[in-house]
């Protein structure tokens, strides 16, 4: 109760506190201060959730449970190491003249709030809330997406925009649609019809076409914000024209938070609707994004726009887990959603740095990391070899169940999804091996990259890869029970 | 053939009305009377809001009405009447799409989503179930209109004009959503323009244009 | 009897655990001092070695004892703790990885220097991480530490393969590597995909007890077959290999060649006889067939290479295909029911699994030398370095001898003991099979005879004649540990040669293990190597090599009695001609011509041939694969097209995006309502 | 093993290193004639050597100990090899350390001594003959090799006196595997023996030469071993043609001195007729081209592997 309050509350504090003394010179700590009473308090829900299992809070407006209180968790720990990492980043791009104060306040306002939508978005019980704070999610990222002010910068922001908004608005027919048909089966008791908890112990009994078109509504909508493909067009721009911070958070949690919203849907679809319908669309989805995502990497040039094709393609293989649906496969997706969203976020760090010492994001104008900065090159291979899923990194973990699940139950997938990671990994390494090794002509730079966050994440990936914490591991099976265990 | 009640008959115009005006905003090319046909069809859903709350006498429908009043009719109008005057574009250019061929397209979303809305509306208690199928309409016709148009200004319209349709599509199936997710929507609504506005500027003084054939750099194609 | 002895004998698992522990910690002690040679780069990996060392004794002692040790670490997947296991199999494998790696690092502590590249700390630590993660494939017991182990020992490889990460062309080269590498992971996870049956226990124990149809194990075989062969170099999987091994530092090519393509041969046998168990006697002729074909392709390629360390690496590709044939051969055999002859074949496939991890180990370490010393790597650069690197010179000799196949080094019992198992081939209760089997026996008797070729030129070239570059004079022979370390692979050359029939009574609980079948050892005394008594055949390398000692001696005594005349050094004769220079020699190309000419079709060969009227004629020749050609630049060619096609999708214009997401939104409603 | 055994092991390799010089004579003793030259003596190998052997030896500057030692280990394998072949007896204790596959290996090992002798000093004839060497050498082989491989799958053995006997005692029918592996075998011994077409051992023309090639740098004692060397080469060559194709004579396991006593007559038949036929072929076809020697080889090896086939298919007599 009063750890969920602080959850909600701190950000929506941090924002307003921002959004007057944004502009000040330790903004950033102020910043990193309120991330952290944000993680603290996730962490304190954590454990509640841990001591005595589900809660149900404010008039069932806010539900925790397995699925997503680790989400929740992992949101307020991206949040705040990103906080962090922004420190220092933040502080060249002004001292670079890209940015000024004013836009700093905007940044720092936004980036609470933009955490306060992620975190109702998993939090709430509603429905209709759960659209509303998507929608907000976009609205207070669309202005980060365009805090350069430059041309391609602008372009993002109305892509994202207009792309989001659309795909949103989808969503929200699909949401009166589900209220239409919970009505037919609770009765018009307002709000009531539209809780999760509820539809989901009715689930049966709703109306299994409206459902079924519901759904794809709501899959578009959310979808569309998941990035996956063919509604990921605004993906890529957004995350590479943004500034780092925001493609890390981007990456790492809107995608997540998304997908999230997704999956919830197809719990209580599948329940009405006793097809394999929802879990084909999934794969459908899902295979889709993995093979298109890894054939735009092919060409790319521009680093962030590789990590953030990237990112399309780890949620379509995570979607494609879900499409699955047995507790492995599940379980896999899980893991995977975790793993990919700490390893990406790191990742993005690094690339910041990089991007930050060559002045350009441009592949050929990165050279020789590991001469010019060891710690930033070892971190982006690290990162990158992590991403490409080589143990004993977790998301290897995850790819192994995954894989071999699909061997199982999908063959036909097998050669499709062989030939798209292959091209995945061809086309990311060949970019980063010569980022990161030979020579270079750039001299170091003066400030000190924060590379705290980068080594944590990628210091628990590598535990989940080779040790998954019992608890934690109990989180994602009852998560997996909950969702996919059939 | 039962006799209609006379505000059943009402709700019926009022729908019809709705995908009148829908077909009107795709083929207008006048930002300026795109913006009155939007407050136009506001107005209409206003009605048709009040019309149910009089009928069903449910106290969050006259609220619902009078906050599409104020919203969609009043204030996002005069916002972007304001624009257009601050930023001079009155006229869209040529459409992707010519006219008629829109209209075309329009007429087969019609078809299909009276398709689409027919297991749905026999399902439906509601006095005018046979809305459902004119506001799937008014939606996909609001994006059909958002991929021809070239104006960002137009795009907008048809965004909220998609709302629009979302509305109705609420009030036809359920009599409006639980008053908390509306609000929450008609604040993501007013949020959303505004920073559509400071949008507008920024694009305005980057490319002093609101064309969006400037916003189409960032490709795979090079 | 293992109680009575002390508790380290009685539990060998655990001491290869901890050795295993001691090289990661070797390994990350490195990072003490990254930039020290002398502590990072020598004590270190002397060390290394000391450990290598007892992991052989234990791997040793554990395939004499015959015990099979089972262990679950706390650490993997939550459902899925690290399962060990360390049985006959295993220990073999890990005898051998301990045996070559004790010579390598021993190499390596004189080796390593201050370079451009990697600071020895660094490099401490990805190889030693390496010979860990090889140590975890052999003891891994479940599909997840396997992997792991697996996809490690190509990650580690691949920075210790890039340490000179300045060259584009070892840029490149590494590349490639590790996108091979993980291909071929992907497989093998698919093949354990298929192992586990359904049963979600990815534990070795669930899958030897799944049931699979037909077609899955069919499927599963083909699937290891592509994932290990890959990794092996089978052809035409093996277009990395010649491009990653040279690439890396000698001491790990040694490994790369030496120790980690038998972890692919490990693989094979695992899954193949263990995991499967049953296979099916048709399955046998995928590996043989590309074995042979690789074998053949890898010595006639090795033939025309022009680097030394290159021409090693396609001898690799050349005795992998021997690896595999005598595998499938192993297969057919068991598959009809002859498990008494699939002993022998696999015996033969284990045994050359050693022989060659000893000499190809050897004879890259010596190629290192060669370069330190010299600087090159290009034959047509070399020379004449018997009379400078004497030492280098005599240990390389023995290993080139012994990769020749001659009698009575080790590389002849391996060839002698395939070419026994070929000779019962016609024996197979297969029409039509019995009849092609013999011909892999001549395509192997080719293939020892090209290795001779091979090794005559690898040898004569850099050693042998005169210098071809003036600056080969100032060569300096390698220091005291180089010389321990190739010493100490000679040795284990010259042990394998010689006393064949412990080694394989040793190897007997392998093949047990596999086929539940060894090869008799009746009728054989120590010396006499027997393998198929109702056969009189028979081999016995000491006795052979005593008899031509005996005789030698002689030959040398009588012509010392009797005929002391003096000896004279002068010119060189060359039939009178007048001045000889270097020049004359025959190159590297000009001693693969023969070669050349006779398979012309294996390449795509471009010749730059002077005119009578050229100021300055020159003459040269590339030689280049034609699969690499003929598949790969295609298949890299289509994916480029494809994903320009992809990149129409993506041109930057909103109403298309929105058209996207309005189609997908039609579309899946139609779907649904026709549903 | 009892001393009669031992007896017969020590007699083999006398009359091989005896003989084989003897039957080197002979051979160019028949070709004279059949050129209608006036023949040299048989002995005048035995002169040679004895001359070669009380020269003062002449080594190159750079010639290295690998050099010097070349000579000797060539000699010993051929004298090892000749002690495996059963041209007298097959009571041969050393056959049981070396079958026909490790014959093959022995003979491999020599050759590619040769070879790094003739690379040693570096002068362009050397390399060249060794280059020449090995081509014809890594054709030579697998086909030797096949023709073993036909014998032994006959006989379901790879140890020659076993082979031989097992074919002495089968009733004589011409079996078709055979006929084939014959000419194989016919063909590699020219190869091997560098006679005619293959190599023409008596002349010392540059562009045609492989084998006096590699021996160019060598004088007195080294040479002597050299040619001594290749005459045991052509005398085991001779003897394993006997063991394979004429197996009758060879004194069994039995068999006593009597039959040993009796052995040795029928080799010296058998060798006369065969350095006739030698002679005869050598002197009825014509040097080939260097280059040309690839395809006579291949064609023996493709005979080898024909028999091979043909006795599968018809499953031998």
């Amino acid at each position: 109760m009063i750890e969920l309050s602080f959850l909600l509350g701190i950000p929506a504090a941090g924002a307003i506190a921002l959004a007057l003394w944004g502009a000040r010179g330790d903004a950033p700590e102020m910043n990193a201060a309120f991330s952290l009473g944000t993680f603290a308090a996730a962490c304190a829900l954590t454990l509640r959730v841990i001591a005595h299992g589900p809660q149900l809070l404010w008039r069932e407006q806010f539900f925790i449970d397995a699925f997503n209180v680790f989400l929740v968790a992992l949101t307020a720990f991206v949040g705040l190491t990103t906080s962090l990492f922004s420190r220092p980043y933040m502080r060249v791009e002004v001292a670079h003249g890209r940015l000024n104060p004013g836009r700093l306040r905007l940044y720092h306002s936004m980036y609470q709030l933009f955490m306060l939508t992620m975190l109702t978005a998993l939090t709430t019980n509603n429905m209709g809330l759960l659209w509303v704070a998507m929608e907000g999610a976009t609205l207070s990222t669309v202005l980060l997406v365009t805090l350069y002010r430059t041309p391609q910068s602008l372009e993002a922001g109305w892509k994202y925009f207009i792309l989001c908004g659309v795909g949103i608005a989808q969503a929200l027919f699909g949401t009166i649609l589900l209220y239409f048909a919970a009505e037919k089966v609770l009765g018009a008791q307002g709000v009531a019809a539209l809780e999760w908890t509820r539809l989901d112990a009715v689930k049966s009994q709703l109306e299994p076409t409206v459902l079924a078109l519901a759904f794809v509504f709501l899959l578009v909508g959310y979808g569309t914000k998941a990035g996956l493909a063919p509604l990921h067009s605004w993906l890529p721009d957004a995350h590479a024209e943004g500034p780092t911070p925001i493609s890390a958070v981007l990456s790492g949690l809107l995608l997540n938070v998304a997908l999230y919203a997704v999956v919830r849907c197809k719990v209580l679809v599948e329940g009405s609707v006793h097809s394999a319908l929802p879990s084909r669309m999934l794969m459908g989805f899902g295979l889709l994004s993995v093979v298109l995502a890894s054939l735009l990497l092919f060409r790319q040039r521009d680093i962030k726009r590789l990590f953030a094709y990237s990112s399309i393609e780890h949620m379509g293989l995570a979607t494609f887990a879900f499409g699955l649906s047995g507790p492995v496969a599940t379980f896999a997706a899980l893991l995977h959603m975790t793993v990919h969203s700490l390893t990406k976020s790191s990742i993005f760090f690094t690339v910041g740095h990089a991007a930050q010492k060559a002045g350009s994001q441009l592949v050929d104008d990165i050279r020789g990391l590991i001469t010019l900065s060891p710690t930033v090159g070892w971190g982006l291979m690290m990162g990158t070899l992590a991403i490409l899923g080589l143990p004993p990194f977790g998301v290897f973990a995850s790819e192994f169940l995954i894989l071999t699940t699909a061997m199982r139950q999908q063959p036909w997938s097998i050669p499709i999804l062989l030939l798209a990671l292959g091209i995945a990994f061809a086309a990311i390494f060949r970019r980063v091996q010569p980022m990161v090794f030979g020579d270079t002509q750039a001299r170091r730079l003066p400030h000190a990259p924060a590379l705290l966050p980068v080594f944590a994440h990628l210091a628990i990936v590598l535990l989940l890869g080779l040790y998954i914490p019992p608890y934690l591991a109990d989180w994602y099976r009852a998560a997996a029970h909950l969702i996919g265990g059939r | 053939m039962t006799h209609v009640p006379f505000n059943q008959q009402l709700l019926n115009a009022c729908a019809a009305l709705m995908l009148l005006l829908s077909f009107a905003m795709l083929s207008q090319r006048r930002i300026v009377s795109l913006v009155n046909l939007f407050a136009v069809q506001g107005a209409v859903l206003a009605a048709t809001t009040l019309l149910l709350a009089w009928r069903t006498g449910a106290g969050h429908l006259y609220f619902s009405a009078v906050l599409t009043l104020a919203l969609k009719v009043a204030f996002l109008p005069w916002l972007l009447h304001r624009l257009i005057r601050r930023l001079g574009v009155y006229w869209d250019t040529e459409p992707l799409l010519e006219i008629s061929g829109t209209m075309l397209a329009g007429i087969l979303i019609v078809v299909f989503s009276f398709g689409l809305a027919e297991p749905i509306a026999h399902l439906a208690s509601t006095s005018m179930r046979n809305a459902i199928g004119i506001a799937v309409a008014v939606v996909l016709l609001a994006f059909l209109m958002m991929i021809t148009r070239r104006k960002a200004m137009s795009q907008v319209v048809g965004f909220l004009s998609m709302e629009n349709g979302l509305f109705f599509a609420a009030m036809s199936a359920t009599y409006g959503m639980p008053m908390i997710v509306e609000l929450g929507v008609a604040l993501d609504v007013l949020v959303a323009v505004l920073v559509l506005g400071v949008f507008f500027f920024q694009i305005r003084e980057q490319f002093d244009s609101l064309d969006l054939h400037h916003l189409e750099r960032l490709s795979e194609h090079q | 009897m293992t109680t009575s002895l002390s508790p380290l004998l009685a539990d060998p698992l655990a001491d290869c655990l901890a050795l295993v522990g001691a090289w990661l910690v070797i390994g990350i002690a490195g990072l003490a001092a990254p930039r020290s040679v002398r502590y990072a780069g020598r004590a270190l990996f002397a060390l290394g070695a000391l450990v290598a060392l007892a992991l052989a004794a234990v791997a040793a002692w554990s395939l004499v004892s015959g015990v099979t040790q089972t262990q679950v670490l706390p650490i993997g997947l939550p459902d899925l703790p690290f399962h060990l296991r360390l049985d006959a199999l295993s220990s073999a494998f890990l005898l051998l990885l301990g045996a070559s790696v004790a010579g390598v690092s021993l190499f390596s502590a004189g080796y390593f220097r201050e370079s451009d590249g990697m600071a020895p700390g660094l490099l401490c630590l990805q190889y030693h991480v390496f010979l860990a993660s090889m140590a975890l494939v052999l003891l891994a017991d479940d599909a997840y530490a396997f992997m792991v182990g697996w996809e490690l020992m190509a990650l580690s490889s691949y920075f210790l393969v890039t340490t000179q990460h300045r060259i584009p062309e070892i840029r490149r080269a590494g590349f490639l590597y590790l996108l091979m590498a993980h291909v071929s992971a992907l497989f093998i996870l698919l093949a354990f995909g298929i192992l586990q049956g359904g049963s979600w226990h990815f534990t070795f124990d669930a899958m030897r007890t799944a049931h699979l149809s037909p077609a899955w194990a069919a499927g599963a075989f083909l699937l290891a077959t592509l994932g290990f062969g890959a990794k092996a170099g089978l052809v035409p999987l093996h277009v990395w290999l010649p491009e990653a091994h040279p690439a890396a530092p000698s001491p790990v090519s040694a490994l790369l060649s030496g120790v980690m393509l038998k972890t692919a041969v490990y693989g094979m046998l695992r899954v193949t006889f263990d995991l499967l168990g049953h296979p099916v006697w048709w399955w046998g002729l995928v590996p043989l067939a590309a074995g042979l074909l690789t074998a053949l392709y890898g010595v006639i390629f090795a033939a025309v290479q022009t680097d030394m360390k290159r021409l090693l690496a396609y001898s690799s590709i050349e005795n992998v295909g021997l690896l595999f044939t005598g595998l499938g051969l192993g297969v057919v055999f068991f598959g009809v029911g002859m498990p008494a002859l699939a002993a022998l074949a696999l015996l033969a496939t284990l045994y050359h699994a050693l022989n060659h991890a000893a000499m190809k180990s050897l004879l890259f370490l010596g190629t290192g030398s060669v370069l330190h010393a010299t600087g090159q790597r290009n034959l047509g650069r070399l020379g004449g370095l018997i009379h400078r690197m004497p030492w280098v010179a005599a240990l390389t000799l023995i290993g080139a001898l012994a990769l020749a196949g001659l009698p009575p080094l080790n590389g002849f019992v391996s060839e002698w003991l395939l070419l026994q198992s070929f000779l019962f081939a016609d024996e197979i209760p297969r029409t039509f099979v019995n009849l092609l089997l013999p011909l892999g026996a001549a395509v192997v008797a080719l293939c020892a005879a090209l290795a001779g070729y091979v090794m005559v030129k690898f040898y004569g070239v850099i050693f042998l004649g005169q210098p071809r570059e003036s600056s080969l004079a100032h060569a300096h022979d390698c220091g005291r540990l180089e010389r321990l370390g190739l010493g100490w692979l000679a040795a284990l050359c010259i042990a394998l040669g010689l006393a064949p029939v412990p080694v394989i009574a040793a190897l007997a609980p392998v093949t047990r293990q596999l086929v539940g079948s060894t090869v008799p050892q009746a009728g054989a005394s120590w010396w006499l190597l027997a393998p198929v008594p109702h056969r009189a055949v028979s081999y016995s390398p000491l006795v052979l090599l005593l008899a031509g000692a005996a005789i030698i001696a002689l030959t040398a005594l009588l012509v010392r009695l009797f005929y002391r005349r003096g000896l004279r050094r002068t010119r060189p004769w060359d039939c009178g001609f007048g001045e000889i220079t270097p020049r004359m020699q025959d190159t590297a190309e000009g001693f693969g011509q023969p070669i050349r000419s006779i398979f012309q079709s294996f390449f795509a060969i471009e010749r730059e041939l002077p005119t009578p009227f050229d100021a300055a004629p020159r003459y040269r020749i590339a030689i280049s694969d034609r699969i690499w050609r003929g598949l790969y630049q295609p298949l890299w060619r289509g994916v480029r097209r494809l994903a320009d096609a992809a990149a129409v999708l993506q041109r930057g214009r909103i109403s298309a995006y929105l058209l996207y997401s309005f189609a997908t939104l039609v579309i899946l409603l139609a779907v649904v309502l026709a549903t | 093993m009892r001393p009669a055994a031992l007896i017969s092991q020590a007699l083999e390799i006398l009359v091989a290193l005896a003989a084989a010089p003897l039957f080197l004579g002979w051979v160019s003793q028949c070709r004279a004639w059949l050129a209608n030259r006036g023949a040299p003596s048989v002995f005048l190998p035995y002169r040679n050597l004895h001359k070669l052997f009380h020269k003062e030896a002449v080594l190159a500057q750079n010639a290295s100990a690998l050099f010097r030692i070349a000579p000797y280990v060539v000699f010993g394998t051929m004298v090892v090899a000749a002690g495996i072949i059963p041209s007298l007896s097959g009571r041969l204790p050393l056959v049981a350390a070396a079958d026909a596959i490790a014959l093959v290996g022995l003979f491999a090992t020599a050759r590619v001594f040769l070879s790094l002798a003739a690379m040693d000093v570096g002068t362009a004839f050397g390399t060249l003959g060794a280059r020449r060497e090995m081509m014809v050498g890594f054709l030579a082989e697998p086909a030797l090799l096949m023709v073993i491989f036909v014998a032994s799958l006959i006989s379901a053995t790879t140890a020659l006196p076993a082979i031989s006997a097992h074919l002495a005692s089968e009733r004589l029918s011409v079996d078709p595997s055979l006929a084939f592996t014959g000419v194989a075998f016919t063909l590699v011994l020219l190869a091997e023996n560098a006679r005619i077409p293959v190599d023409n051992p008596a002349t010392h023309l540059e562009l045609t030469m492989i084998h006096e090639a590699m021996l160019l740098e060598y004088s007195a004692r080294h040479l002597a071993l050299m040619e001594w060397a290749s005459a045991l080469r052509l005398f085991n060559y001779a003897c394993i043609g006997f063991a394979l194709f004429v197996p009758w004579g060879i004194a069994a396991r039995g068999i006593g001195p009597l039959g040993l006593s009796l052995a040795v007559p029928v080799l010296a038949l058998k060798l006369a007729a065969a350095g006739a036929g030698l002679a005869v072929i050598e002197t009825l076809s014509a040097k080939l081209r260097v280059m040309r020697a690839p395809e006579f080889l291949a064609t023996a090896f493709v005979f080898a592997v024909l028999g091979l086939l043909v006795h599968i298919l018809l499953g031998g007599p």
